[in-house]
């Protein structure tokens, strides 16, 4: 088919790495074009640089993940105006939105779940903290207001003691997460991280200090957070399915270029910012399933493959 | 005995001393925990980083000029480290030349080109920063190199009590760097370029060797330090030296240093660093709403100076 | 002017290699960048003149435009006057920066790194990190703007304000007396300048140019923002420095050039859309806008030099 | 004697200017040889082609019989020559030692041993009669006391061949004295050394060979000053006889007075000044190095402050915070004697130095600034001072040193003031300049201005002055009224002078 799908994350970071191969399977399994690529910054106005330059360049459909939840929206817009399928990958656009749809992370519950695993670690009490990235970023609102939700729930046994966002550079997140520890390291009995960086570095921090007292749930699949699992210095992680997201959003383009129509009265799920979620799966890995988490994901986006196009597609 | 605290009071960076002091006062005062050996190594830990960093924007502010590339020359060096570790399971102490050398031929080719070519190293190294960082993003496609050997690891994470080992490093540059602006020809000649270049000409210094190698001096201590963060990261991360910039400047330049060019001071630079940290540390330690943070730090930032400049004022007048 | 023709060269090379770059909807995002990247740059150039600098560009841009969103979505001002109240108000905070910077007298470097945390971080807690993406339709308009199916009203209206700046500063007595301070200030005051206000007055405006800049990114993106600048604002400073700098406004102050200034954000727009068109390995986009980026440099300047011995030579 | 250094055919052209057109020049051991000219001519433009700054475009360099071509100033501090520039080259944070050492820093174990430097610095002061401390950082001196440094960094060298660019431009005649005195030892020990001058006393004084040059060409080549005097030099410099200034009589009603100190004190440390300005006089303030009269011009202005006592501009008390105030309240202007740092903006043009203080009496609606109305107003002045410059858009710091200062000159003449202090307003301007420029004073002084004349330029003062007040130690030492005979009253000077120094 003629479909030219185009995967744009927010910059370079190494969550989207899978995309790269989902683009190149997706690529042999439909026999379209499907090609990876990524703004030179984490900024939002070079994401949309790129993705102008991408239609200029022809292509003809757009998986993205937004730079900003609602300042991408504009971008989206435009390309709908000029008849390129959009939809929003791995994150959500806040409605109103010209995205198709929204193929991802639930951000929120993501937070939220990830805390419930924590506090049952606890054993349903203690005081925790929350290590988080960018506040500019609205997908942190959501976060911080998830956790304390969680933390909220018990009725008052989990108390989030502190809060640290903007923490997602490597040099400060070292920094903060570990004068955190110096100053409260003795009080707090768990860590839930919401960003990729400050999961590694608290990580980090936690094995150097060989500290397997504090239990932490960390976020994503980063080597350092899998192995710290492994060896019983991080209690889990939310993991994420970037892969799949890939994969079946391309296969979801080109469907959507060969004239299928989203259906309103698909199976959507309502989330803080869209009410036309797909959730490309969310798992909760600890010690037990670490050795092989992957298999978790293929298995989630194998499901949802399997009925896409008859769930979410009106196509004639 | 008190003719030396006159000239130790009457010293340019006695006034951030103070701030420090009474800082430092201030917050064992309001938290215990800030005194802990643990927190002092922390402390002692972000203070090796950002003390290097800055003495890397230090040495090129002394000649009158600005180095944007530090950030990415540290970042690019810090991913050849680990990555020739992993990749080509270079022994440690060749990976550190390696780097070192590397860091040398990007001080190299900024100081070259900017004297040359006699355009402002402002934009050479705005240029080369976007080259340097992105060699290391087209290398790395922004994946982190995770085999770093344990010896990297233990070092970056050693301590004596509160002091981490890798304080050494820091230390020796320190040391080194003062000595070279205070009593080494070299950098009698950096500064007199910085502060009147067509003087230093005149008086025969050979400016563009100046340059050049102020330019390499830059690169090297922000290897070292992107190296350091490697050790302390206990891991590749492509995205080392992003967030430098900023301090690489507000350190040197709270402590003294005239943008302008021809005068820095290191015991100054060292004083900023540290005021810094400590703030930084202070709004974790207090436990401030993640809100307030940034508006907090600027305030503080603008208190320290206003606080020094003052004592500078009173001191004008007294002198 | 070198800059002019190296712009016509790189123009007509991506043209060539891509037909892409020349289509509309390209030419429509590309004047648009272009337009918003002169203003900040603008804003930037009008402190460079007094030798100073202003970290706190971006934090003052977004910083107004939530005022300014907040006045459209949430009291209901109409779009002019809540865009005056947005201009007014970065205004205002450039103001206090060159109160700073004067009153307490440290470089400006100094004062707006502080600021761009204190602007910024206000603006977190106050909105709570909240965008306003109701904006009116009137506004968000403004975005799509377009001229001859191709050129964004951005542009034109960037031109507009470097067609005042240039009169501002070669034809009134305070803007001539802000470059006079600007390249010497000791002169300046004993021939009589009030060389404080001029830098607040620059800062003033500095101010004022990035909350304009604030609200044509606004505008751009249909909502206002707080990430809009990035993290404190600081994804401005690379565009803010690099087109007067590279048109050849003085870091050291006391030269300006309002042409050069838009040149050079026009150079550097058209370079990275040219190079994004190109298919370059995707991780190393950055690395050729670097080479790029050094040898236009380079190269003008050796025009620039080649020109001096051919005046020489007589 | 042998040519120590020889130019052949040197010429040099700056766009829009040929600033050397084909020059000789010959220099031999022994010799104090005098390089002179009008503004603009191209002295300084041989001297820095001689110290590798600028490069010939044409013509041969030998130095010691060798070709040479100096690619930089080092190369030619290497083949043995050392510079005094016309321009301050000095690095202000450094010390006086260091600044004077600097080519050449004493090292012990690589590190710079700075007791060393100190103590070779102090040795060139002291030869020099310079009393300040080698560790005093340059920028607390004085504009004279920094020329002087200037000079010992480059007697420092103990170069063969010493070109000195109006080495004596700032410094009084006293310091002139001791200078002349080294000057001639070297020459004596085999040192050829090139002096550049506007002030033909200290030519003939000292020299032993004059060259001069008009519009970059030789006026004359290298002739013995024994064998010509000084209408001679004047015509080879001017093309003409040299013309005495016509200052006439100048009555001026003695009870106007346009500026009086009472007992005044100033931030600077200044005590018990005090002075009374008429309009139509001129005052002229007279001291050594260091005396304090710039400054206290500057706390007059609001540079500094007014600690104490009184000011009464035109009768009334008055307080000036700024120098805005000074000059659009007061209608107080002041000529620096730091053209390059206080007086000039060097990297503009001519017309935006002169326009600056006009600009705002100019400027129409909304501070609209028309050029052509700025142009109107500065291009009368331009022609009446002769500023030498391609045109009005000419940076100001591409103008020679004496074109600089007419420049400097001329935006305080634009500015129209009722109370004028000039501080030295004839440093580095030549001859013929300098009488257009004292006739020029003496017609403001007449059209009823008030003039505060601050000079160091013993004859000047005695030319233009009517009453002169003798400064030392940031105090009032003593008044003299000036009968204008140059002997009398310089020995009325110096007593006063000698005699605080006794006390
Ligand atoms: N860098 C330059 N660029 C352009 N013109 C210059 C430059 N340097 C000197 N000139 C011009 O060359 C001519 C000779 O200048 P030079 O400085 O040699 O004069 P001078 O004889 O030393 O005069 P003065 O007595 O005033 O110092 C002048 O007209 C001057 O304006
Ligand atoms: N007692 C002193 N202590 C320190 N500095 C002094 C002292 N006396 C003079 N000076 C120096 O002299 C300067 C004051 O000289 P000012 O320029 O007012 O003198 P002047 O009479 O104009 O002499 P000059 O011919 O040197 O310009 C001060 O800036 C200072 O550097
Ligand atoms: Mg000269
Ligand atoms: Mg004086």
């Amino acid at each position: 088919s003629d479909t030219r799908v185009a995967l744009v994350p927010g910059g370079p970071h190494p969550y989207f790495a899978a995309w790269a191969d989902a683009a190149a399977a997706a690529a042999a399994d439909f026999d379209i074009e499907a090609e990876y690529r990524v703004p030179s910054a984490w900024e939002l106005s070079r994401q949309n640089e790129m993705i102008e330059s991408l239609v200029a360049q022809g292509f003809n459909a757009m998986l993205v993940f937004p730079g900003d939840a609602v300042g991408t929206n504009s971008t989206l817009q435009e390309l709908a105006d000029f008849g390129v399928p959009s939809a929003a990958l791995a994150g959500c656009t806040v409605d109103p939105s010209a995205a198709s749809f929204c193929l991802g992370t639930d951000v929120a519950r993501s937070a939220y779940l990830g805390t419930q695993e924590l506090i049952e670690a606890l054993g349903g009490s203690g005081k925790i903290a929350h290590f988080t990235g960018f506040l500019v970023d609205p997908n942190t609102q959501l976060r911080i207001e998830a956790v304390q939700r969680a933390a909220d729930e018990t009725g008052g046994a989990v108390e989030v003691i502190q809060v640290i966002a903007d923490i997602d550079a490597p040099e400060p997140a070292d920094e903060k997460i570990n004068a955190f520890l110096a100053a409260r390291g003795a009080e707090v009995d768990g860590i839930v991280t919401t960003a990729w960086v400050p999961a590694v570095v608290a990580a980090t921090s936690l094995r150097n200090l060989g500290d397997q007292r504090i239990k932490m749930v960390g976020i994503d699949h980063d080597e350092v957070v899998l192995q710290a699992i492994a060896d019983g210095f991080v209690h889990g992680t939310m993991l994420q399915n970037p892969y799949g997201q890939g994969y079946i959003g391309s296969y979801a383009m080109d469907l959507i270029r060969q004239g299928c129509a989203v259906k309103d009265d698909a199976p959507w799920l309502e989330t803080a910012q869209t009410a036309r979620f797909i959730d490309s799966g969310t798992a909760f890995v600890d010690a037990a399933q670490v050795a092989d988490y992957q298999a978790a994901m293929v298995a989630v986006t194998e499901e949802i493959m399997a009925t896409f196009k008859d769930d979410y597609l009106a196509c004639n | 005995m008190t003719d030396r605290l006159r000239a130790l009071a009457l010293a340019d960076w006695f006034g951030l001393l103070v701030v420090v002091l009474v800082a430092g006062a201030l917050l064992a005062f309001l938290q215990p925990a800030f005194l802990s050996t643990y927190n002092i190594y922390v402390l002692l830990l972000s203070f090796s980083l950002w003390v290097l960093v800055a003495l890397a924007q230090m040495v090129i502010i002394a000649i009158g000029q600005m180095n944007l590339s530090v950030g990415a020359i540290g970042g690019l060096v810090a991913i050849t480290f680990a990555g020739t570790m992993e990749v080509w399971g270079l022994p440690i102490p060749l990976a550190v030349l390696l780097g070192l050398v590397l860091a040398a031929l990007c001080g190299l080719f900024n100081g070259v080109v900017t004297h040359v070519s006699g355009i402002s190293a402002f934009i050479i190294t705005l240029a080369t920063l976007s080259i340097f960082k992105g060699i290391n993003i087209g290398i790395t496609e922004a994946q982190p190199f995770y085999a770093i050997p344990d010896a990297v690891k233990a070092f970056g994470a050693a301590r004596l009590g509160g002091v981490p080992y890798m304080l050494v490093v820091p230390a020796l540059a320190i040391v080194g760097v003062w000595l070279l602006f205070n009593r080494m020809v070299l950098g009698r000649q950096i500064l007199a370029v910085g502060a009147n270049r067509h003087a230093a000409e005149l008086s025969g210094i050979r400016v563009g060797r100046v340059v050049v190698i102020a330019h390499v001096l830059s690169a090297v201590l922000a290897a070292t330090a992107g190296m350091l963060a490697v050790a302390r990261l206990q891991l590749g991360q492509p995205t080392i030296g992003d967030d430098w910039l900023i301090l690489s400047f507000a350190a040197p330049v709270i402590g003294g240093a005239i943008l302008a060019g021809g005068h820095v001071s290191v015991i100054g630079t060292c004083l900023g660093v540290v005021i810094v940290t400590l703030i930084n540390n202070a709004l974790v330690l207090l436990g401030i709403d993640p809100f307030f943070v940034q508006l907090l730090l600027g305030a503080l930032i603008l208190a320290a100076v206003m606080l020094n400049r003052w004592r500078e004022r009173r001191r004008e007048a007294l002198a | 002017m070198g800059l002019a023709l190296l712009i016509v060269v790189l123009v007509a090379i991506f043209a060539t290699v891509n037909p892409g770059f020349a289509s509309p909807f390209n030419l429509f995002s590309l004047t648009r960048v272009m337009g918003i990247d002169m203003v900040i740059g603008f804003s930037m150039m009008v402190v460079l003149v007094t030798g100073g600098l202003n970290l706190a560009v971006g934090s003052i841009g977004v910083a107004a435009v939530m005022v300014g969103g907040w006045a459209m979505q949430v009291q209901g001002v109409p779009v002019l006057p809540a865009m005056a109240m947005a201009v007014a108000f970065g205004a205002f905070l450039g103001w206090i920066n060159g109160q700073l910077t004067v009153r307490i007298g440290v470089h400006s470097f100094i004062v707006t790194l502080a600021t761009m945390s204190i602007f910024f971080g206000a603006m977190i807690v106050l909105t709570k990190a909240e965008s306003f993406n109701a904006l009116p339709g009137a506004f968000v308009d403004l975005g799509r703007l377009r001229y001859w199916g191709f050129v964004s009203g951005m542009l034109p209206a960037a031109l507009i304000v470097g067609v005042g700046l240039w009169l501002f500063f070669n034809r009134t007595s305070l803007g001539r007396e802000i470059l006079a301070a600007g390249a010497n200030l000791e002169a300046a005051r004993l021939s009589g300048i009030r060389v404080e206000r001029t830098i607040v007055v620059a800062h003033a405006m500095s101010g004022g140019l990035a909350a304009l800049a604030g609200l044509m990114l606004a505008a751009r993106n249909g909502a206002a923002l707080p990430s809009m600048a990035g993290h404190i604002g600081m994804s401005w400073l690379l565009p803010a420095f690099l087109a007067p700098v590279l048109g050849g406004t003085l870091l050291t102050g006391g030269v300006i050039s309002v042409v050069g200034t838009a040149l050079g954000a026009a150079m550097v727009t058209i370079i990275t859309n040219g190079l994004l068109q190109l298919q370059v390995g995707e991780f190393w986009v950055q690395m050729f806008l670097g080479l790029i980026l050094l040898a236009a440099v380079l190269l003008d300047r050796l025009r620039g030099v080649m020109a001096e011995r051919r005046r020489q030579v007589r | 004697m042998t040519a120590v250094l020889e130019v052949r055919g040197a010429e040099k052209s700056f766009p829009g200017v040929k600033a050397l057109d084909g020059v000789d020049f010959v220099l031999r051991a022994g010799e104090i040889h005098a390089l002179l000219g009008e503004n603009g001519a191209g002295k300084s433009t041989l001297i820095k082609i001689l110290t590798g700054i600028h490069e010939p475009d044409r013509g041969e360099v030998r130095v010691f019989g060798q070709a040479v071509h100096f690619a930089n100033a080092r190369a030619a501090i290497e083949a043995g020559i050392s510079a005094v520039h016309q321009e301050r080259n000095l690095i202000p944070r450094m010390s006086v030692a260091e600044n004077i050492m600097l080519e050449n820093l004493p090292q012990r174990l690589g590190f710079v041993d700075y007791a060393e430097v100190n103590r070779q610095a102090l040795l060139w002061l002291e030869r020099l009669g310079l009393e300040v401390a080698p560790e005093r950082a340059v920028r607390t001196l004085s504009v004279a006391q920094m020329q002087l440094v200037e000079i010992a960094k480059a007697l420092v060298l103990e170069a063969k061949i010493l070109l000195m660019d109006e080495p004596t431009a700032s410094i009084t005649p006293h310091e002139t004295d001791v200078l002349f005195g080294l000057l001639r030892q070297l020459r004596d020990q085999g040192a050829a050394i090139v002096f550049v001058s506007h002030k033909l006393e200290e030519v003939f004084a000292l020299c032993d060979t004059v060259t001069v040059l008009r519009d970059g060409r030789n006026a004359c080549h290298a002739v013995p000053l024994a064998e010509i005097d000084r209408a001679a030099v004047v015509k080879f410099m001017i093309g003409r006889e040299e013309r005495v200034a016509k200052l006439g009589t100048k009555p001026f009603d003695a009870t106007a007075t346009a500026l009086r100190l009472e007992d005044v004190a100033t931030s600077f440390g200044h005590a018990g000044v005090s002075l009374e300005l008429r309009r139509g006089e001129i005052l002229g303030l007279y001291g050594l190095v260091g005396a304090g009269r710039s400054e206290l011009a500057k706390a007059l202005l609001g540079v500094g402050h007014v600690t104490g006592g009184r000011v009464e501009v035109a009768g009334k008390e008055a307080s000036i915070p700024d120098v805005t105030t000074a000059l659009h309240r007061y209608r107080i202007g002041y000529i620096s004697e730091d053209r390059k740092a206080e007086g000039l903006i060097l990297i503009h043009d001519v017309a935006s130095n002169i326009g600056v203080t006009i600009w705002r009496r100019l400027a129409g609606m909304l501070g609209w600034l028309a050029e052509g109305r700025v142009r109107r107003a500065v291009a009368p002045l331009v022609d009446k001072l002769q500023v030498r410059t391609p045109s009005l858009r000419q940076r100001v710091g591409n103008l020679s040193g004496g074109n600089q200062q007419k420049v400097s000159v001329a935006k305080w003449l634009a500015a129209e003031v009722d109370i004028l202090i000039v501080d030295e307003p004839t440093v580095g301007i030549d001859i013929k300049t300098k009488t257009d420029l004292h006739e020029l004073i003496w017609q403001l002084a007449k059209d009823g201005k008030a003039i505060l004349l601050i000079s160091s330029d013993m004859p000047e003062m005695v030319a233009l002055a009517d009453r002169i007040l003798v400064m030392g130690g940031f105090r009032v030492l003593g008044e003299v009224l000036n009968d204008h005979d140059y002997g009398r009253m310089s020995r009325a000077i110096m007593a006063h002078i000698h005699e605080a120094e006794a006390a």
